[in-house]
């Protein structure tokens, strides 16, 4: 078990390395600011690693090679496909409704972004610790459908309103269950404070053969994790929930008339919004950063890419559903499942308390 | 202790200027060539047949008025969870914090049947389209 | 289904212990009954214009003709003619076409859509390539060529040279009001040419209401290469052969049959048996590689672009390639069967050419296990199939479907069986069908046609190991110049990968054929889209039209 | 639920067995077939200029000039144009024409695949496969056997 109760935050940590006032807003600001700038660099770089990585894993799951030729293991076409994607000529398509088309891409990669403000990451980086830090949470991660519907629905496209509609559905059916399975967590810890959840999680849960196994939610509540993983799947828009993309049915959804940088943020902001949804299934339900011999930045990044293999993975073997089943799957399935989870780990922690 | 919504704040402003870096980086690489036909919107190589800004069967406008009363409940339901262990750990009976949340889902569950009974937590068929079906035996 | 009940009742007009009896069927018709005219492997009844659909219904209902194969024209020197290809889902062998000629002056003639709702698209191929019309017709349009078209090509006085101005701006859109219309919440939108789901180039003109297909109607010819004019310009002997691979081009060798099969009996050619063994192996080979194809497609979209299922399938269908290749020498265009036989023996050393194609059927089983395992026993894909794409036997029927669309609907037929030709008779193996109806039924029917073609192919190469060395004749004796009668007329079919692929050749005495008709299965199958999906989500249309396996190479020709 | 377990399952086994059916293409030359029919290799030394092959091809991708004493001049090949059926390779009864496993073949223009004798003579084996070689045990089949009447068109 590495760090205990994580004390300071990043920025009070980088204003007492700085010297800098925290009670003076400006220099507090200052300090937050470059916190900021070092945790979104961190995170769009593990972003644009998927650029490679998910080519490589699919290509796994398919027995292909995949990219080999640009540098070692191909890397370098992160590179490549970077410098590609932003020096592509932007069409901007003609009736766009201007002001939406152009936010879109801003509103869906910033907001997933602004998601890991409150996120713990392990040795002390984290932006800011609020008290209401899981409602913040969510509240950010779901801003995510607006862009989606912005981007959609501004294009003029036909294929695009189609996945904007199905998008605002797909919201619709999967936000209740996943806050209200994720608030069964806040009935353990008591507190939504993330810093608190993940410390309540670091107590051993049991010993298995000298193996210390600790207290996290996703042991303690096997039902929530499972309910929670395929609520978030649904959330970040994967397969099997990857309708208001889907291709094969609406060509791209809302990215259809999107290109060059635009593009990129779509994509690339789908990206960070799958790790923030990673994010917070490893704060809520697999203890955070802490695990033993690595640092928690380490374990924290492999908890969270886990996650995204996951979503791949499941890309690779599950059929995509129907709209009208996933709603009837969201509300008669998981909401019902997901109060009956809430129910039944409050009765349970009113009992054994 | 300082303000941590200011930090908060600060991230957002990252978030924001770093994607209008990238724009900005981009619009000096880009190139521009504006041609006819380059612009129109994408309609399977055809050419488009009208645009978006048309009355459209949404199918889910019951599923939308359930989704904020529920959502509510949600919210609703946060502020006991959070001290929901607390106020058993310092003696609150269970039945004194459990009781009255139950009786609250209770009454939603029953409300959620309600309408599960009644075909709005669906996707509408719609009639029309549903009408150009042969009817089956 | 009132209509049918005296049909079960009386047995069937014509039909004796060996075949059809003619004349029982002309007495039938009666009055309506003009001339009649010997083809080769069937009778041609010839009736008058006006009288097309009391013909055609009276030997629908009367005499059992239920399946409209085919519906052929062409133009005379003194007359245009369109012929009605009739058989039974029953028994194929009962065939019997119904001439219909029209005079030059005015084209007209009374429409069988009534009478068969197949008939709809092959009576617009019939205006648009050959000129003649269709009264009562539902839709008369062209229907391979553009609208803006001039001349109809495959008619005698049509100008090759003549200039085509067909801009892209003066496209009209049929569907205009559809979307205009204010008065609706439906939205007119278009699936294809240049979509991810439509496999090739169609162009399905498609009307939402909300989330669901209000209207959908298929708009093909975008791949259209003129093969029925190419192969009218080629000679019987040598040059049609390497076309027919470029039909349905993901079961190339089947189709390479029909041609065969058709020429064969209209010149008497006789086939050596070691050939026909040859021709057996090779044809189940690729209708394997072919419904690995379907199979990978169609998880592509059920399952979204990332499945791991379209790979797997490829890998199988590359293997099936490879054997193929080994034989034929080339992995999907082979031009290996030539009138008479085939080209080539299995190559040197036979041992390794038995051995490579037994590991693949050995490791078929387990492969196949995978595939359930990943997509019939898939729980979702059970929800997202089952019901879904629903083609009744009744409506399969009227749409002339056959193949896989056919028995995954419950109709047992199939050509192989029913009209035997080749080895196919001596082997053991089953029509496979399923009474589904529905997409996850025509999946069902695929994945186990592999297990049957499979077993076929096992068959063949025991027969091929063991045969004596000295009589391994691969090709009959066959005349350089092939000229076959002045007017012999043929229609033959065999079973493709997606059904029934049958070609009518009219010869005209010199080496190349006069009328070169191909009837394709998918450009059947295709018809009936709009009846299984009209009412279905998108999603579901995209899975139909998956769950069809249709080619446009094939339907387009 | 099991089902969808069960395709998990499947295609994470796929992934962890590494093993892949996909090649390297450009370093790793394919294997193909002996039988394999690539660009045509073309010997003037033994045609003897028939006219078969011009006569079989079924899409006029070959073009013969002779002279009046029907000596050969020309000898061109479309190569963009051919469909691979090999029936000129069947016909020739000398093996003048012969196709090769060769399937590499680029040019920036269409003009340039109009390949003339000298460049059908200079197209390089595949991998050092003669396809005469491998072809030969079945050529029997086709040259100096059959009753069949002989027309030369």
């Amino acid at each position: 078990m590495t760090g205990p109760l994580q004390a300071t935050t990043l920025p009070e940590t980088l204003s007492g390395l700085l010297g800098l006032n925290t009670n003076d807003p400006l220099q507090w600001f200052l300090a937050a600011l470059i916190a900021s700038a070092l945790v979104g660099t961190l995170m769009l770089t593990n972003t644009a690693l998927v650029i490679w990585a998910k080519r490589k894993i699919t290509a796994a799951f398919t027995d292909r090679i995949a990219i080999n030729r640009v540098g070692p293991f191909g890397l370098l076409i992160i590179v490549a496909d970077a410098v590609r994607l932003l020096s592509k000529e932007l069409i901007v398509p003609d009736e766009v409704d201007r002001p939406a088309y152009d936010l879109a891409p801003l509103v869906l990669a910033s907001s997933a972004l602004l998601g890991f403000a409150v996120i713990p990451m392990g040795n002390g980086i984290q932006i800011a610790d609020p008290e209401t830090g899981l409602a913040y949470v969510f509240a950010v991660a779901s801003l995510a459908s607006l862009g989606l519907v912005m981007a959609g629905y501004a294009s003029n496209n036909k294929y695009s309103f189609l996945g904007s509609l199905r998008a605002v559905a797909q919201n619709l059916a999967y936000e209740i269950p996943l806050v209200l399975t994720g608030v069964s967590v806040v009935i353990f810890a008591g507190t939504l404070r993330l810093s608190e959840i993940v410390a309540a999680q670091s107590e051993t849960l049991f010993t298995l053969g000298g193996l210390a196994i600790p207290s996290w939610y996703a042991f303690v509540n096997p039902f929530a994790f499972v309910l929670f993983m395929a609520a978030n799947l649904a959330e970040v828009g994967r397969n099997p929930f990857d309708i208001p993309e889907a291709p094969n049915e609406i060509v791209a959804g809302y990215m259809t008339e999107y290109s060059s940088v635009y593009f990129v943020l779509l994509y690339l902001g789908e990206f960070i919004h799958v790790f923030l949804g990673a994010a917070i299934v490893t704060t809520l339900f697999l203890g955070g950063p802490a695990g033993p011999v690595l640092p928690g930045i380490v374990w924290f990044l492999i908890k969270i890419w886990a996650v995204f293999l996951f979503t791949q993975w499941t890309r690779s073997a599950v059929p995509r559903v129907r709209i009208d089943q996933l709603i009837e799957i969201g509300w008669k399935g998981m909401l019902v499942l997901s109060i009956a989870n809430l129910v039944l780990t409050a009765v349970i922690v009113g009992v054994l308390v | 202790m300082s303000n941590p919504w200011i930090a908060i704040g600060a991230l957002a402003l990252v978030g924001i200027l770093i994607p209008l870096g990238m724009m900005s980086v981009s619009k000096l690489l880009r190139p521009r060539v504006p041609e006819q036909g380059k612009t129109s919107t994408y309609e399977s190589g055809e050419i488009p047949t009208g645009d978006t800004r048309i009355r459209f069967n949404i199918q889910y406008y019951m599923v939308a008025l359930l989704f904020v009363v529920f959502d509510i409940e949600t919210v609703l339901i946060f502020p006991w969870t959070v001290i929901y262990r607390s106020a058993l750990e310092n003696g609150v009976s269970l039945m004194e914090i459990l009781a009255p949340m139950l009786v609250f889902i209770g009454v939603l569950v029953v409300g959620l049947g309600w309408a599960w009974r009644n075909g709005a937590v669906k996707w509408v068929r719609s009639p029309r389209a549903a009408s150009e079906r042969r009817t089956k035996q | 289904m009132s209509l049918e009940e005296p049909r079960d009742a009386k047995p069937e007009i014509g039909v004796t212990d060996d075949g059809l009896d003619y004349d029982a069927l002309a007495a039938l018709l009666g009055d309506t009954l003009l001339d009649r005219e010997d083809h080769v492997t069937t009778e041609g009844f010839v009736v008058r214009p006006d009288d097309v659909q009391d013909a055609l219904r009276t030997l629908k209902q009367e005499a059992g003709f239920d399946h409209c194969s085919c519906v052929t024209a062409q133009e005379y020197q003194d007359r245009y003619e369109s012929i009605y290809h009739l058989k039974k889902y029953d028994d194929p062998t009962h065939e019997l076409s119904v001439v219909v000629p029209t005079s030059r002056d005015d084209p007209v003639s009374q429409s069988a859509n009534d009478v068969y709702r197949t008939a709809d698209w092959h009576e617009r191929e019939a205006y648009d390539l050959v000129g003649i019309e269709y009264e009562d017709h539902p839709d008369m349009r062209r229907i391979l060529l553009p609208e803006t078209w001039q001349g109809h090509p495959l008619g005698r006085d049509y100008d090759q040279t003549q200039p085509q101005v067909v801009t892209l701006r003066e496209h009209a859109n049929p569907l205009q009001e559809d979307h205009m219309a204010d008065d609706t919440d439906t939205m007119f939108i278009n699936v294809g040419p240049h979509h991810p789901a439509t496999h090739g180039v169609l162009h399905l003109k498609t009307v939402l209401d909300g989330e669901q297909v209000a209207d959908v109607e298929p708009d093909i010819g975008y791949l259209h290469r003129c093969e029925e004019q190419l192969c009218q310009q080629c000679t019987y002997r040598h040059q049609i052969m390497p076309y027919p691979d470029r039909w349905d081009y993901t079961a190339n060798l089947i189709n390479e049959w029909s041609y065969a099969r058709a020429a064969e009996t209209l010149a008497d050619i006789d086939v050596p048996e070691y050939a026909q063994v040859l021709r057996t192996m090779s044809a189940e080979l690729s209708r394997m590689a072919g419904h690995f194809l379907a199979l990978g497609t169609f998880a592509l979209d059920v399952y979204g672009e990332f499945t791991a299922i379209f790979q797997y399938a490829f890998r199988d269908r590359e293997i099936a390639q490879d054997i193929l290749e080994d034989l034929t020498g080339q992995r999907m265009m082979h031009n290996y069967f030539r009138l008479g036989g085939v080209v080539w023996d299995l190559p040197n050393p036979r041992e390794e050419f038995f051995e490579k194609t037994r590991d693949f059927l050995d490791d078929l089983p387990a492969k196949l296990d995978e595939y359930h395992d990943m997509i019939t026993s898939n729980e979702i894909f059970q929800v997202r199939c089952v019901n879904t794409g629903v083609l009744e036997p009744d409506v399969a029927k009227e749409y002339g479907a056959t193949g896989p669309v056919a028995r995954g609907s419950g109709i047992d037929y199939d050509l192989r069986r029913d009209d035997p030709y080749g080895y196919y008779p001596e082997l053991d193996w089953d029509v496979v069908t399923e009474d589904g109806c529905d997409n996850y039924a025509r999946v069902l029917v695929r994945m186990q046609e592999v297990e049957e073609s499979a077993k076929i192919v096992e068959q063949c190469l025991d027969l091929l190991e063991d045969w004596p060395e000295d009589e391994r004749t691969l090709q009959s004796n066959v005349p350089r110049t092939i000229k076959p009668e002045p007017d012999t007329e043929i229609y033959s079919a065999i079973e493709n990968a997606k059904g029934e692929l049958g070609i009518y050749i009219r010869s005209d005495g010199t080496d190349k054929p006069a009328r070169f008709k191909i009837r394709s299965p998918s450009f059947s199958n295709l018809q009936a889209l709009p009846e299984m999906s009209n009412g279905e989500y998108v999603a579901d249309l995209i899975a139909t039209l998956g769950s069809l396996d249709i080619i446009l190479g094939e339907v387009d020709r | 639920m099991i089902g969808i377990l069960k395709g998990m399952a499947t295609t994470m086994k796929h992934a962890l067995d590494g093993e892949t059916f996909t090649v390297e293409y450009p370093d790793t030359a394919p294997d193909v077939s002996p039988r394999f029919r690539g660009v045509h290799k073309f010997s003037q030394e033994r045609c003897i200029w028939c006219r078969q092959c011009e006569n079989v091809c079924p899409n006029d991708t070959i073009q013969i000039v002779t002279d009046e004493q029907r000596n050969g001049e020309q000898y061109n090949l479309h190569i963009g144009q051919c469909i691979y059926c090999r029936l000129c390779e069947e016909v020739c009864p000398v093996d003048a024409i012969l196709l090769t496993q060769n399937f590499e073949f680029t040019a920036d223009t269409k003009d340039e695949l109009a390949y003339n004798k000298e460049q059908l003579k200079n197209v390089p084996w595949y991998k050092d496969i003669d396809p005469l070689e491998s072809r030969e045990p079945d050529r029997g089949a086709w040259i100096g056997e059959g009753e069949g009447e002989i027309d030369y068109q």
